[in-house]
């Protein structure tokens, strides 16, 4: 892997949590209302995921949306303004931080429903079959939607096929507050069941290492993109905050500080940049110099967000239909 | 130039001309290769257009409308076929939340020019899970058209338009419609959406109707004829949007309003244009609007229930005539020399069902 | 005896208290075992009762459904909960083509006594996804009960009475209800479905309401007092079977209909309470009936839209005083000197949502 | 295996056959008003299925009910005046042949929505383990149920909650018309699905031997009831007519009269009756005195059928509300 990647690599957690920081910094003040699932302690699925994509191909997002946003290359005053629900965001409003999109590159939608967007990025993989695109179509989602009869069905489907797109599955071991071991069999793994479907599939307990991310979705999305089908990842990671909102939920005896203690060892960005920084790959200067931009670039955005117009509620008819 | 053809080959036909003409449209549903052919309505199609564009699947309701939607959203226009309304059940989540809101929600950047075709089961012991008529649940929600063609010509035209349509359509077709025939134009001719259509003029009683109930309201009409009543009936064609205009006019010319419907009687079509008119034109009412609908209870699969359980020509000929003070004979005046039973739609019916 | 509580602490309190009575009832749904025990509806159940009378299940609401259908017809009595009304689209065929069908297809013999609660979700952004009112849709269908209340003590009683209940009910709470507060009996007294109550009398003009509705119907009745007008309030609380005698009752004494529905307003609720009483009280009509619904377009997320998106205590007494042909000053009767925003219910709000 | 169990095997292959064979010959007649998804090639997994289990155990059943309805000891008027739809039919008519019930034997239900049954049955058992019986559920379905999410979702719970519940796929290849290697794709296996959802799943490709399938059912069965949890079977089988109705579709070119002709040499009846003769297990005295007896008691119980009274068509608004 070639020294530009992983800086970009490392650039792109950075900002991906420089931003959920920022929206946890100004979520009290009432402006974004609408509810938040951040990334923070997930950015480097996002990171990896989408850094092995071209501008072109497609990716389909969940209600924990923002990670694959901002790594896909969505507009950073589009999506803080959508969250505003103003006008300029991404929806012009009628979204919110579940459906963010921005198709100039890619980001088809985020879908608030869980499975839900699974099969429908199958679809925009058949439709590039189809039309004889050399696209693929990417689908990230939790844990959680691997329960949902979507997953199972579209897989099934996409081997068929034999359907350039790529399933990402995050895996936090948690379904807004119920814990995984609630909801699978001890000793079941997701990406077994995705293998017995027919669909090349791997696992990697290091989700949060945005350099394994990128280097065994690369393999999927090459073989999707030569036409030998799908591919399906699954990689372990943790949410370290609230399922929905700002706040840190360990504290309220939900879950042990065990596992929070374990998985800050491993944080995308603390990890990444020391390795980067040992490998001489990028340097302390570097890092200071994008922080530094990501503070200008989201004081602009923040404000843009804030100040710009809200919608008029009578354009709530418009665009219901075609 | 208009020919006789069946229902199901002016469905056939509509396919075949869109998918002649515009790469984009493909059609998916379970038994799309199927001898059967989806009541014949994909007659050969397979065979034309190859597999890649007419494609048979797993049973998977729910993620194939997914598939089809996530094509949909990236320039495709697909047609997925049901050979049971009851089945789309399986998929209300991809329909209702996702295709529905999908344009609203991108703020009319994106769209799901995607077609839904249901058939409504009836007959030959159906029963309660193969005989829903469920149009009036498509019907409440926006973003959502749904179509329901009386008239061969209609299923054609219409179903060129619906699939034109940069919407979501749900396109619903009645088993017992399937093989009836008339006048079918040649051609890709579209029939625009959201007008309904003057089936029978009349000056008595409006009967506001579609899909198969437009032809009972059809056969009712004759034999009130016969007895000096003369009732005018709307054929809604499309459900959602209602053609407000038409169904209002008519109601404020005859005074008067039936309803007939194919479905159950709460929270349905029935009440919708009930509804309609007392909100709209209440002056005009002279009577209490009635409706004849399915039995407020499941379909039972028994031949002996259809009597009760379907709304029929001569349900309708009774309340149009209750309406009118009138006393009618229905049970002479609907007498069947033939004989035929009630669960068949022709003495020819063998299935499949 | 009747103590304060709030609309959750009612919901389990009934939850308790059929736990406690019946070894038969248990509680499933995802998160039932979460801190915010579904809007505190579930606090301490899992503690008392264990997680196996409570459970916590994966995200899978269709075989969950169906899960609970196979338990109820073994003699169980499962009430499931679903976060949001919108999920159980996931689970339309085991509701609609299992549970409702049940029964029938028995003709007796078995039964699916099966309560499903569902939580209307609206503001803070809930968005097209998360704050659909479907109780229309529900309430379409033979074979279901449904039920939405409005009032903590209805909230206890129509619980424990859908869990008693035979059949399959859908149980519809407005997440606005949630914290508000009124008198609550103590102990396991049911509450009989099927009857509507009248909440306030009047002479004016009927308002027919349900659910959170019936607190807007109630908010615009206490100003359209001060402007003279005497409007009742019917609150529905079962949507099925519709309390018809009361409805018409009250609408034959006022003359005037006014329906106020949290769902969108074509082939809904409205259009079910207009058309019934154009249908059995025609005469008693002064003026069309009007309705305030749902704007008909998806629930956009940004907290802007909300002032039109939805119905409210302005908007009824707008078309009350229109019907009445009063003009009304509505911006300035309902100027709310707190300035509250749109998109919360009150000002303490700060989710979960 | 005792021989009483290898003989009670036989009788209920031979019997299943000989209502089918009924059935056919008198459907023409138009009595029988409501479709009919017969089981002739299929009845040896429902007959040894359904032979372990108690009368106390519950089955469900699909559209294709036949087998199950019979091996599970329904009653062969109720279900002959159902396909008529008269009074005394086992839903009195409402029903049909796509939903026999006995319940007196443990016949659930039969439900038409492919897969709709597989949920159903994991909740009957799990209302089983709740009451602290040891009654076992068991759930028929086709290869096609496989492909619905109902199917994923249900494996998955009862594997979690180890629910005594058996799941017995009757693997006959088709869906309708739609072969099954247009609905999974190549090299892929039900059983290996199952099992990577933690179900204990065995496969068989000798589905149309009773003894077999009886000796396999049997631990899984076993296993439920011994608070083990869930297993699942799939057995191959062969369809040896159209889906829906009396006539054979292979003279249609639907199907290749190879796959028969395999199937034939396969015969449940056939090879189990040569088999248990050859072993003298039994005689064909006995197997004629069957035949004659099966002759007897159908023809019987058509006349019952056909003689029973017409539901009133008023009641069809009875009992949708308890
Ligand atoms: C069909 C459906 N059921 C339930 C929910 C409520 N819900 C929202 S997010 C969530 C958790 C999903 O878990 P997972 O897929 O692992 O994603 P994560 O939140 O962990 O990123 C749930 C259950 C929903 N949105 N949709
Ligand atoms: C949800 C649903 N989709 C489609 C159908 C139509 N249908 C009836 S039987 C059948 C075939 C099912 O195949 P399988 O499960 O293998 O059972 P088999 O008929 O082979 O016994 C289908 C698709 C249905 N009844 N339900
Ligand atoms: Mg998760
Ligand atoms: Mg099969």
């Amino acid at each position: 892997m070639n020294a530009r990647v992983k800086k970009d690599l490392l650039r792109s957690v950075m900002r991906i949590r420089a931003v959920e920081l920022e929206i946890i910094k100004h979520y009290g003040k009432q402006q974004m209302r609408c509810p938040v699932h951040l990334c923070v302690g997930q950015e480097a699925i996002s990171a990896g995921a989408c850094a092995v994509l071209r501008r072109d191909d497609f990716i389909f997002a969940t209600h924990r949306s923002h990670g694959p946003y901002l790594a896909k290359g969505g507009d950073l005053q589009a999506m803080l303004a959508e969250l505003h629900g103003r006008v300029g965001g991404c929806c012009d409003g009628r979204g919110g931080s579940m459906h963010l999109m921005w198709p100039k590159t890619g980001i088809m939608t985020s879908l608030a429903i869980v499975s839900q967007g699974i099969p429908i990025a199958a679809g925009s993989a058949l439709s590039m079959q189809m039309q004889g695109t050399d696209q693929v179509a990417m689908t990230f989602f939790g844990d959680g939607a691997t329960e949902e009869g979507n997953f199972y069905e579209t897989l099934n489907f996409a081997a068929i096929r034999k359907l350039p797109v790529v399933f990402v599955c995050e895996n936090n071991k948690l379904a807004t507050n119920t814990p995984l071991s609630v909801r699978r069999p001890e000793g079941v793994r997701i990406t077994d069941i995705a293998k017995s479907l027919g669909v090349h599939s791997e696992y990697s307990p290091d989700g949060n290492d945005a350099l394994t991310v990128y280097k065994m979705v690369s393999e999927g999305v090459e073989r999707a993109r030569n036409g030998n089908g799908p591919s399906f990842f699954e990689f372990d990671t943790y949410r370290m905050l609230e399922h929905c909102g700002p706040f840190d939920d360990h504290e309220q005896g939900l879950r042990s500080a065990k596992g929070r203690e374990f998985w800050r060892t491993r944080c995308p960005v603390d990890t990444l940049s020391r390795k980067l920084l040992a490998e001489n790959v990028v340097t302390r200067e570097k890092i200071d110099q994008w922080q530094a931009e990501f503070v200008q670039e989201l004081a602009a955005a923040m404000k843009y967000a804030e100040e710009a117009p809200l919608p008029d509620p009578l354009t709530c008819f418009d665009n219901v239909y075609a | 130039m208009a020919r006789e053809c069946k229902f199901s080959e002016a469905i056939n036909e509509a396919l075949a001309v869109k998918l002649e003409a515009d790469r984009s449209v493909f059609v998916m549903g379970l038994g799309a290769q199927d001898r059967n052919a989806v009541f014949g309505t994909l007659d050969g199609l397979a065979e034309t257009f190859g597999t890649n564009r007419v494609i048979d699947t797993p049973v998977s309701e729910n993620a194939m409308t997914g598939v089809c939607i996530g094509a949909a959203v990236h320039g495709m226009r697909p047609v997925m076929v049901h050979q049971r309304m009851d089945f789309i059940l399986m998929a209300m989540d991809q329909v209702v939340n996702a295709a529905a809101k999908w344009r609203y929600m991108s703020n009319g950047t994106q769209c799901v020019p995607l077609t839904i075709r249901l058939v409504v089961g009836r007959g030959w012991g159906q029963g309660p899970q193969h005989a829903q008529a469920l149009h009036s649940w498509f019907s409440h929600i926006p973003g959502l058209r749904v179509v329901a063609p009386f008239s061969p010509a209609d299923a054609k035209g219409l179903l060129i338009a619906s699939i034109e349509d940069d919407n979501p359509v749900v396109f619903i077709e009645h088993r017992w419609l399937h093989n009836t025939y008339g006048p079918v134009p040649e051609g890709a001719v579209a029939e625009p959406l959201g007008r309904a259509t003057i089936v029978r003029e009349g000056k008595d009683v409006t009967i506001v109707s579609s899909s198969y109930m437009t032809l009972e309201a059809l056969r009712s009409a004759e034999k009130l004829a016969s007895q000096g009543v003369d009732v005018e009936i709307v054929d809604l064609r499309t459900l959602r949007p209602l053609d407000m205009e038409t169904i209002l006019s008519s109601v404020r010319k005859c005074g008067r309003l039936v309803v007939a419907d194919m479905g159950w009687p709460q929270y349905g079509l029935g009440s919708e244009i009930i509804a309609l008119c007392a909100r709209n034109a209440l002056d005009s009412l002279k009577t209490a609007p009635s409706l004849v609908s399915m039995a407020d209870c499941p379909v039972p699969t028994a031949a002996a229930f259809t009597n009760v359980c379907y709304g029929q020509a001569r349900d309708i000929a009774q309340v149009v005539a209750r309406q009118l003070n009138k006393t009618l004979d229905v049970e002479t005046l609907f007498e069947d020399p033939a004989g035929l039973p009630n669960d068949i739609p022709d003495a020819r019916f063998s299935g499949p069902f």
